[in-house]
């Protein structure tokens, strides 16, 4: 029975990221366009906004080109070891009170450390390549997103602190208001560290594509680069659906259907700041990458965690 | 047998299959995908023995820690000629013999628990932070302290190997 | 060290950040950049030895496609030398139509070095606010000329063609407009702290390299070399007019992007002082013939391009065909300093330092 | 019970890598395998009333694992940086 109930949820998870990639890169386009002084996509449907439907079928009818000397297992089943964790780690999210699809005792635990198996699948995928380049997106890769594992499960843990538990339902039943103002420096450090563990602007070193080009996935073509972004769509819709309902109470604010929509518009929020700061700031250079990790960030989130304890034992 | 039985049995394979390709994989590529599915594998037994808490630190600080870093320490020491880097052995029927030994020894000496009986209860992550809190202060101390020692042998070893 | 162990990489030729088509051969230990050649000649097209089968005024379009990102500073190089070598005289309003034009150049090449420079350290947004202000010149030289790359413009004798009617007007509204615009793209890309991470001390030049390696333009002004042509060797109506030339202090990406950032505004003054000087009258010489056929000797004669001292020498034998043209290139003068701007810094510092020094590879490559 | 087969053989197979590899990489994976087998073997043993307190040492095992793991690691990659070599009998040629 769990069996159905897992392979219904898989193919939901699917869906869904498939559909907010869809609506994602229209929507990004039309931020991007915004702050560009440009208009974006506009010819096809009401803004253009079924010009992904136009995307879709040409990056699946696209030749799906693998190197010569690439290591032919590894190249072609990477994208799936980036995506697969991705759609994995939307299960632990609480979309409705005392809910989530998988509400294990670990799951916010789970949330933080399914989605880091996707260093895997950019580390297979580089190597996989047999590309210089893509060899270099990878270690950059592995190393940004090791490092940047530390700040965002400490600026975590200090929701969980407050709440007591590891358990999503459990902690949101214990999600009180006063919760935002304590922890939006630990909001800022998640913020920032999610950024940097979906390879986004600024932080997107790995795929820099004025260096590598296009890094790990720069011998990618048609649909196994559509897996690529559509784990990098998934990452920002799961980060933010996590972090509008740790940090922002997410479902709790209404009752009901209602109390969904306001999660996901925090959620859409949240995604909506992080094109913006995609196409406001330069990209880092890597040791400035690891230095603001361990300089600025790592003691940011210690400080909230201090602070969350503090908070929590004067309770 | 039941669905808790399949899912047991499924990890040990894995966790077996994994221990095989790491021993004996000849080229650095399947020895790292050999060394991941036994390390997810260990993740699953913890799973089937009831501690998610323990799975998902396994997957947190094994997959996504330092099976990268053996990634990326194969990356920087096999570049240069492109290829996957061959890990090489001197198999030795002495060496076979001995590690056939302890396993014969090894499963016969280490208590079991009989197959067929209902899924263990969860641990929960409350009753883990008991303990390590609790009796377990010593030791969680000491890992602590251990934790502080290896960073900061990492920073002496990669530091005094930087200014050569 | 002896046993580094160094990567291989090649940047280009077809990669994002060269600028065009030229090749980096660089060695990376681990990021770090230990040696980066660059190898050029993959837009050779044999230019300078085109000319010698085509008239003086079959060479003009020719020169456009040295520098295509600034046609009219060639053009006008080339034109300089033509009438030196020919003795010919330019009526005044020709002279003032050359400075106005050249200055708008100035500023449409400085706008794509400084976007790029942005798209270089992945601010792509700057890109595309500096390509605004660059696309408002393109259209001012299209109504001008008839295209928006290729302009031949700028003839032996003066100018292709008068300016058309209100075109003065929409100058003078665009270089209105200018100076607040870049101060918006300074605020947007210098002002930004990660860009100023990247760009500060990054690639510096010291003035001695800057003149011992014949570097010219914002890349020897971003080092603090007081050198600028229009100043210091003045031609046209240049005397007539009233401009700073802005110098940098200590020769990093950052400073080469900020020189080039003022040269922009003060390109803007310029033009506006030619705009109220100018004068009706003819902008073509009289008489001139149609085939030129100087007499047998050479000319050499330089003006500032927007990336530095560009130089055309041409020998005359007396037939209709230059015998020989030969150009001095700053952009390849420039380009000869990437080996030891980059070395020591990380490949993406490597990428800025190739951009700040704006190298247009029709030129480099001729 | 198959665990604990499993368990073994995984032992068994992690102290054969030890003793017959060559590359450094692959001694420290035999290690790894060692470690994990030990682990799951413990939370098989102290299953029942003892179930936390074999998740607590359990957890601080795998603290104790990774920590050595990084440090073989960097040792690995300082070792190739200086000497470029990776191989278990090249470095007794190393000195300082």
């Amino acid at each position: 029975m769990s069996f159905v109930w897992g392979l219904l949820y898989g193919t939901g998870a699917v869906i869904l990221i498939a559909g907010g990639a869809v609506v994602g890169v229209w929507w990004e386009r039309k931020v991007s366009a915004r702050i560009q002084l440009r208009l974006g996509p506009q010819q096809l449907g009401p803004a253009g906004s079924l010009q992904m439907l136009a995307d879709v079928p040409k990056l699946l009818f696209k030749e799906d080109v693998v190197p010569a000397s690439a290591d032919r297992l590894l190249f072609r089943y990477a994208p799936l070891a980036v995506f697969a964790p991705i759609a994995m780690s939307l299960a632990v999210i609480p979309f409705w009170a005392g809910w989530a699809p998988l509400d294990s005792a670990a799951g916010v635990l789970f949330f933080l450390a399914v989605p880091s198996i996707s260093v895997l699948g950019i580390l297979f995928s580089a190597w996989g390549s047999h590309n210089t380049l893509a060899t270099l997106g990878g270690v950059r890769a592995a190393a940004q997103m090791v490092s940047y594992e530390v700040p965002r499960a400490l600026a975590v843990l200090s929701v969980v602190v407050l709440g007591g538990s590891l358990q999503p339902s459990e902690l949101m039943d214990a999600w009180r208001w006063w919760w935002i103002p304590v922890t939006l420096l630990g909001f800022g450090v998640y913020f920032i560290a999610s950024i940097a563990e979906m390879n986004r602007g600024p932080f997107d070193l790995p795929e820099a594509e004025s260096e590598l080009v296009a890094g790990y996935f720069a011998d990618y073509s048609g649909i196994r680069w559509a897996v690529f972004m559509m784990a990098e769509y998934g990452a920002m819709i799961a980060s933010a659906l996590f972090g509008a309902a740790l940090f922002f109470g997410g479902f709790m604010w209404l009752p009901g259907v209602a109390g969904l929509a306001v999660h996901i518009g925090i959620a859409a929020l949240i995604i909506t700041a992080v094109m913006w700061v995609k196409w406001t700031f330069p990209r880092l250079r890597q040791d400035q990458l690891m230095t603001f990790c361990w300089t600025v960030l790592t003691p940011l989130a210690l400080v909230q965690l201090v602070l969350a304890v503090v908070v929590a034992l004067w309770l | 047998m039941s669905a808790h039985d399949l899912a047991v049995a499924s990890a040990a394979a894995l966790v077996l299959a994994g221990a095989a390709g790491t021993a004996l994989a000849r080229s650095a590529t399947r020895l790292v995908l050999s060394l991941g599915a036994f390390l997810l594998g260990v993740a699953l037994c913890f799973l089937a023995l009831g501690s998610p808490l323990l799975a998902a630190a396994q997957v947190f600080v094994y997959i996504g820690g330092v099976l990268v870093l053996v990634l990326f320490a194969l990356m920087v020491v096999g570049r240069g000629d492109g290829e996957s880097p061959r890990v090489e052995s001197r198999h030795d029927p002495g060496a076979a013999l001995v590690a056939l030994g302890l396993f014969v020894v090894l499963a016969i000496v280490t208590p079991k628990r009989p197959s067929g009986i209902a899924p263990p209860e969860m641990v929960s992550p409350l009753a883990v932070a008991d303990v390590l809190l609790g009796s377990g202060i010593v030791a969680f101390e000491l890992a602590g302290v251990l934790l502080l020692a290896a960073l900061l042998a990492v920073l002496v070893i990669v530091k005094s190997g930087g200014e050569r | 060290m002896s046993a580094e162990c160094r990567t291989v990489v090649n940047v280009g030729p077809s990669h994002p950040s060269t600028h065009g088509v030229c090749r980096v051969l660089v060695e990376l230990d681990g990021e770090i950049v230990r040696r980066a050649e660059p190898i050029i000649g993959y837009l050779h097209r044999g230019i300078e030895k085109m000319a010698e089968n085509r008239s003086y005024l079959q060479v003009v379009p020719l020169t456009d496609r040295l520098d295509y990102v600034g046609s009219m500073y060639a053009n006008w190089a080339y034109c300089r030398a033509v009438e030196r070598l020919a003795g010919i005289r330019v009526p005044e309003r020709a002279e003032y139509i050359r400075v106005i034009v050249c200055e708008l150049q100035r500023i449409a090449s400085h706008m794509m070095s400084i976007g790029s420079t942005g798209a270089d350290t992945g601010a792509f947004t700057a890109f595309m606010y500096a390509f605004n202000q660059r696309e408002q010149v393109v259209d001012l030289f299209e109504a001008l000329s008839g295209s928006r790359l290729t302009y031949n413009y700028v003839r032996p004798g003066g100018v292709g063609a008068d300016l058309p009617e209100g075109w003065v007007e929409r100058c003078r509204e665009f270089v209105a407009q200018h100076p607040a615009a870049m101060m918006e793209i300074d605020d947007l890309l210098f002002g930004n702290v990660i860009c100023r991470a990247r760009t500060k001390g990054i690639g510096v030049l010291t003035p001695h390299d800057a003149i011992g390696w014949g570097a010219s333009g914002p890349v020897a002004r971003g080092s603090g070399v007081d050198w600028d042509l229009r100043r210091d060797d003045p031609y046209s109506v240049y005397p007539r007019l009233d401009f700073t030339v802005p110098l940098g202090e200590r020769g990093d990406c950052y400073d080469r992007g900020r020189v080039r950032l003022w040269e922009c505004v003060e390109s803007c003054r310029i033009v506006t002082q030619a705009l109220d000087q100018l004068e009706p009258g003819p902008v073509q010489a009289e008489g001139l013939p149609r085939l030129l056929a100087p007499r047998p000797g050479d000319a050499y004669d330089h003006i500032e391009s927007a990336r530095g001292s560009l130089g055309v020498y041409l020998v005359s034998d007396g037939s209709v065909r230059p015998y020989r043209m030969h150009v001095r290139s700053p952009a390849f003068a420039n380009l000869a300093l990437l080996p030891m701007l980059a070395e020591g810094h990380t490949l993406s510092d490597l990428v800025v330092v190739l951009g700040s020094l704006d190298p247009v590879f029709g030129e480099v490559d001729r | 019970m198959i665990l604990t087969v499993a368990c073994a053989g995984a032992f068994a197979l992690g102290v054969y890598a030890v003793l017959v590899r060559r590359e450094i990489i692959g001694i420290l994976a035999g290690a790894e395998l060692m470690l994990g087998a030990a682990a799951v073997q413990l939370l098989v043993a102290g299953s029942g009333e003892f179930a936390a307190g074999a998740s607590s040492f359990g957890l601080i095992l795998l603290v104790v694992a990774a920590a050595e793991a990084v440090v073989g690691l960097a040792l690995i990659v300082t070792a190739y940086r200086r000497a470029k070599r990776s191989r278990i009998e090249e470095f007794g040629e190393v000195s300082g």
